[in-house]
């Protein structure tokens, strides 16, 4: 329950609770104001955080070639499905299960909602609802999915990938997420994770790194130890998912408050905007030292990993803070995709980076600047970011290696160069649209 | 007749289309090609990569002409068509044997 | 007004009501506190209907060809703004006429609301101000006509379509929609429809049948008794705009509710997001099953029929009603997309299985699944749903058959076949890309 | 403080100040119900503006060729960054300096946010918190550059356009901004602008046209003293950023009335779906005369013209005035394109039109139209508009010729013809698809 | 053997693949050209400014053909792809001295 | 001199393109095109109805050489191209009667 930011909630919550101790003379009791406030807040938070999904899907359609795009689609409109009825059926009740030993709980099938008297039980949290708390946290969830999703692209078969996500989503993510979130071991050591730099985006980036080389890279990419470059199909997209990320971050972050204090929630969002806006300096001038051209993909990626950069402590900081986490994740990234490149990893959209590599500067980021600083803390965040990494890559491993002796993995070296859109869907994404000749070769 | 088929730079077609009505050339037809030579290609990078593009895009016409015309039409064309720096193209020619127009079914010369 | 409604809002506004009251002994009176987070509660919900059209848009164009783009665009463009006007000066009043004979009444043209010396009422309705409804409604009346727009596609001249529009939503939508929301015969005889499975998306849903029957198929999309797929031109625009659609129905549903009421808004969401995550699901089976390669134009049909079939009991269901609901939703669309197209209706987007397919199953399952099912509610469900069927179908027909015979229809086969974006416009929609002979023939 | 507005506000406030005196009295006091609500929706106005971001780059995008995109987005990445830091840096303490002389005010470097026992001070506005103050202020900083980004488009050096930005922003912008908003002088003789007419569209649309001229018309778009139109590449993509920015205005002016006051805040929204909707049948009725053919990429001009346009007045207007100053600003901006054009002025997106003239256009109408309409607010309009615009023209000019004398403002030709992505960024923004050849030369 | 290229109307292409199909003809290349004619182009307005595009979207069809084939193969293409209207297109002949299937290297008239 | 005009597999055009530099070619012209032969096309499917999209996108080089470069021209197409399945593609040899280089009014050989 993101328990550290109870003691600041109780405060707010109890101010909240006075009205609705008023209201409990009142004839016929309904939801206390504060209560009702929160929950608009929060609905709103989840609407931000569905459309990341969106973010997700044109971001990583915009990265790769036109001759993926429909299987891109396909994928990243089944992860929110999957992902919210694993969620609901499984997923939930790992990740929040109540008191339990710190390491493994489970509440029960389904969604066991507690009632009063037939009725949804409002005093059940005075932030928001059962069912309000449900969809924030379905739509976290499926996050973790989509990170993955982008490492793996242009050679995965859809139904391999379609089932690891399930297991991802529905176990690993709710059980490891139950260690910090829902109040276990990792909970109770201090460790600190606000939104999810490692609960979410460092979980997901595991999963990207063991699938990416798992499957190796796409024909192409490599060939006799030099780095081809396969660029994406579609910029705008690409830039529409950004922004729409960007946007989703204020209800990702902004929601994690878990209420509406006006005080916590605008501090967390400006955090969140600062480092977004540093990380794509930090990108720019990184990537325009380098390459001497300013490169857009990486500026994006740097937005996301100032993003991500922020997430761990983005209540935690003040404005210097957040310029500093964000400015250096800008750069970290650029540097990461060029590193990770070259040990012939090969991750079409920079999920590693972002993710995983950013998560972790994150999560890190909390024991170095902000209120929280300090040597113990950051010990305390190195060992929480490394527990999350072993045990995520660990069960990616097993899941990804079950998957491939099962049903295969890769798709065919023909559909692979024929593309996934006419393999697996037999369909093209853009069937008016002449495609060029480098659509298919490197060589135009 | 005579098939006249050039590589000219993009930004030429105005001026040659125009050159080659004003000689009485009534009909072409432009495709979209990528040409390599000894114009050198662009350098583009994509996340930290530097990479060559090698074929650059030009523009082809194809222009049928009667015998007596082609030597204009030639002319016309690389005059129109010249900015003096490499990779302004080509032109080819090739001997047609025949034409007919679809419409009228008139063939040869008739059916420039 | 929605009224069943009423009853569970009473407790809530009740309840609201206390520090209202309380604030009315306080020197210069505002609104109350209550009235203020419905207020905001109702409006996001607005913003999110009227994002809508631009999925809308996006999925429409994104299902035809790209020589028809401009002109979907700018009729997607001109439909909420016509709509907005229409609704302004007529559909309002029509719809929400006070008291009146159940089946038509009038409360005047422009807007004549209420107001208090001076200044508008705010104890009008404690949910929200009377601009907040019109404007909710009015993102909704518009609807209506773009479902219309989606079957019609690539062949109805534009001002024939903008004529109709008007008419349509000026008329036909509120009227049929004050006998149940604006408290009419049908909401006395105990007529459930949350949200507007019927009265907005199957109305919009025989407005699309009938223009698609009286128009007749796109030119070379049965030859010889034979259906050849006509696909469309971006897979990413169309599923961009799904996602849209669903961000919006968070407001469409959640917003109906129309109050802030927690339990109520909240559960609505997430009955709505099972039921959208079902219906992909649903259709994604199916897809694959019938044909083999599991089809992303389908699955997209399925998430959208997934939310229409919720729309008329999201506030009635469990999750298990929720799922199954959407699931069998996300079936019938992908049956239903076949027979139609075998019955040589030519229906470009799917928007007759979508809107008018699923939204009958959606007001029969307040029948069937959740706290209203029942033998006596699935009867009154048939009825309704067979009188907005009989009016809706005729008085499309009429107004098609007019503007038929005054305006025309169809454009000429030469503009067609050439375009209407073109024909109607002079405008291409990417005349920087070039397009393939595909765009133009079914050959290549 | 857009301060012609407290009064209205006193009186919500007093209201909301009841339940949040009565919260005194409890143990631990909070910030109050009524600052939490209308935090909240400053916090949904403030994300509602940031997406206006991905509007303006998806429109500018939308309406130039897709040689430049990548450029294009890249600048539409980097303003939103740039803007934010300097805002955070500079801007904001230039704009509300708090007590001033009216013409030139700094409050200091960085946020010198208020505090109350090291804590946020949230009786700081009764509205929002501070930090909710700095970013809806600081999306709205933003915007004026973005402004300037689509005039200038397709030919600007980018690193001149950024250190233009930034300079504008930074200082230009804010600086003019508190004559009004930050209680300057202009702000004491009675100038209204309620959310922007003025000090964002016009200053933005000033800045515009002073680059347009400065850097001449792109090649081959006046030749012989002949129009030749440059068509935009992709109308889907201009359409999105269209509706987007429609999305958006709901926060610009719904967020303008600075708290969530039911009647104030639900009016504005009215009225500018009014003018919205009127723009786009305003500039519909006169491209349709002029052109006999319907031109979308005006209509969508027009739909911002009408926003524009009711900006100044967006809290002072009926529905009607709405109405017409909506249709005539959709009206004035397709003749203000073509006039310009005919000026061989070369505005590749119409911005000039739309946010100078009808920024222009919406000022005067708070002289003309609605709840202030008088000859001598007429005078005092007309007087802050020529105000800002000599003084913004100014500044344009002399940062312009800085930039110019220094690091150049104009690509070479070479880089103008073969495209500024490649020139700039070395990336394409559709690396798969056949461009044609209409992209490189207008003849195809 | 001679290379028979043909400018047709998109529309058309279905039609003259089968026709020559039934003639035996088991290959071809399609290309997408731009054509420029006595047919005329057509106007387009942006943002009030009209211009008239000049290039027509045409599709090139390309057929190796023994050379008792080509009457065959020509009545064909002009039968199917003739609309009887301005900008039908156009048949061009050309002698081919050699193919050469890929896959196989055999040579000639075997290869086609 | 003769033009070598050949329809290959995308993929293998950078093999190609190097194989003929290798033996001195400096120039070429690449145009997507698309192919229709014994090569099967692929089944679609869109909403439920399968259907089968016949022809296949190939890309076409065009290459002028001088006539004693022919041979070892061919074979450099032949054997690079070439992956042994149906669909490899062919090569077609045509007469040149001229070539000139714009740029600098060469013809003949000299404007290789
Ligand atoms: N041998 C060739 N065969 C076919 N096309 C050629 C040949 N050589 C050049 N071309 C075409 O002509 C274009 C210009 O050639 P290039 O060598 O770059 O410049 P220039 O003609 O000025 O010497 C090339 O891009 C290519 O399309
Ligand atoms: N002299 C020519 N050389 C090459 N192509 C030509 C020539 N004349 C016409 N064409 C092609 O044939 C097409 C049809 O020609 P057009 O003159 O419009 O009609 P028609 O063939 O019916 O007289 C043109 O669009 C162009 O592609
Ligand atoms: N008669 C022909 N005329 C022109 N092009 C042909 C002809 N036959 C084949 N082609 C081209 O060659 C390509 C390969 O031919 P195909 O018959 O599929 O395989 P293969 O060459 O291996 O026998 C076709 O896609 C088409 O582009």
């Amino acid at each position: 329950m993101k328990s550290k930011l109870i003691i600041k909630l109780m405060l707010f919550l109890m101010a909240l609770a006075v009205p609705a101790f008023a209201e409990e003379a009142a004839p016929a009791a309904g939801p206390s104001l504060g209560l009702t406030i929160s929950n608009v807040w929060m609905m709103v938070a989840t609407f931000l955080v569905f459309i990341m999904h969106l973010g997700f899907a044109s971001l990583e359609a915009g990265l790769t070639r036109s001759k993926n795009t429909v299987n891109i689609l396909f994928k990243n409109t089944l992860i929110p499905a999957i992902g919210l009825l694993t969620y609901a059926w499984l997923g939930f009740s790992l990740m929040y299960p109540g008191e339990f030993n710190g390491i493994f709980g489970f509440a029960g099938f389904g969604l066991p909602f507690p009632t009063v008297a037939g009725a949804l039980d409002l005093a059940y949290n005075e932030g928001y609802t059962y069912w309000t708390d449900f969809l924030f946290q379905g739509m976290f969830a499926a996050t973790a999915a989509t990170i993955v999703s982008g490492a793996v692209a242009e050679r995965i078969k859809l139904n391999s990938f379609l089932v690891f996500s399930a297991i991802f989503v529905g176990l690993v993510y709710p059980i490891t997420g139950s260690w910090k979130w829902g109040g276990g071991w990792l909970d109770s050591m201090g460790f600190y994770d606000f939104a999810g730099s490692t609960l979410v985006h460092s979980v997901g980036g595991w999963g990207a790194l063991i699938g990416a080389i798992m499957l190796g890279a796409r024909k192409g990419k490599y060939v006799n130890g030099k780095i081809k470059p396969i660029p994406g199909h579609s910029m705008p997209l690409a830039t529409i998912g950004v922004f729409l990320l960007w946007l989703g971050w204020f209800g990702f972050n902004g929601g994690s408050v878990l209420s509406a204090d006006p005080a916590l929630v605008s501090l967390t969002l400006v955090t969140t905007c600062i480092a977004a806006a540093a990380g794509i300096v930090g990108a720019m001038i990184t990537t325009w030292i380098i390459s001497k051209k300013p490169d857009l993909s990486m500026v994006l990626n740097g937005c996301l990993a100032g993003l991500v950069g922020i997430t761990a402590g983005a209540d935690q900081m003040g404005l210097g803070s957040s310029f500093w986490i964000g400015l250096i994740a800008g750069g970290l990234v650029v540097v990461s995709v060029m590193a990770i490149d070259r040990l012939k990893i090969d991750d079409p959209v920079g999920a590693i980076s972002v993710h995983l590599v950013c998560g972790i500067w994150g999560t890190l980021a909390v024991g170095l600047f902000g209120a929280m600083a300090g040597l113990k803390q950051f010990g305390i965040q190195l060992l929480g970011a490394g527990a999350y990494g072993i045990t995520t890559a660990v069960a990616a491993t097993v899941i990804f290696s079950v998957v491939k002796a099962t049903m295969g993995l890769r798709v065919s070296e023909e559909e692979e160069v024929e593309g996934l859109d006419l393999g697996e869907h037999g369909l093209e994404a853009y069937p008016d649209l002449a495609l060029r000749p480098a659509a298919k070769s490197s060589a135009l | 007749m005579k098939m006249v088929s050039a590589i000219i730079k993009h930004f030429k077609l105005d001026e040659v289309r125009d050159a080659l009505n004003k000689i009485g050339v009534q009909g072409m037809t432009a495709i979209e090609v990528k040409g390599f030579g000894r114009q050198k290609g662009h350098m583009e990078v994509y996340r930290g990569v530097e990479y060559e593009v090698k074929f650059l895009p030009k523009v082809k016409i194809e222009v049928a002409v009667p015998g007596n015309k082609l030597d204009d039409v030639i002319r016309a064309i690389q005059e129109k068509a010249k900015t003096g720096e490499i990779g302004d193209g080509k032109i080819f020619v090739y001997d047609l044997e025949d034409v007919v127009r679809i419409r009228t079914g008139e063939r040869g010369e008739e059916a420039l």
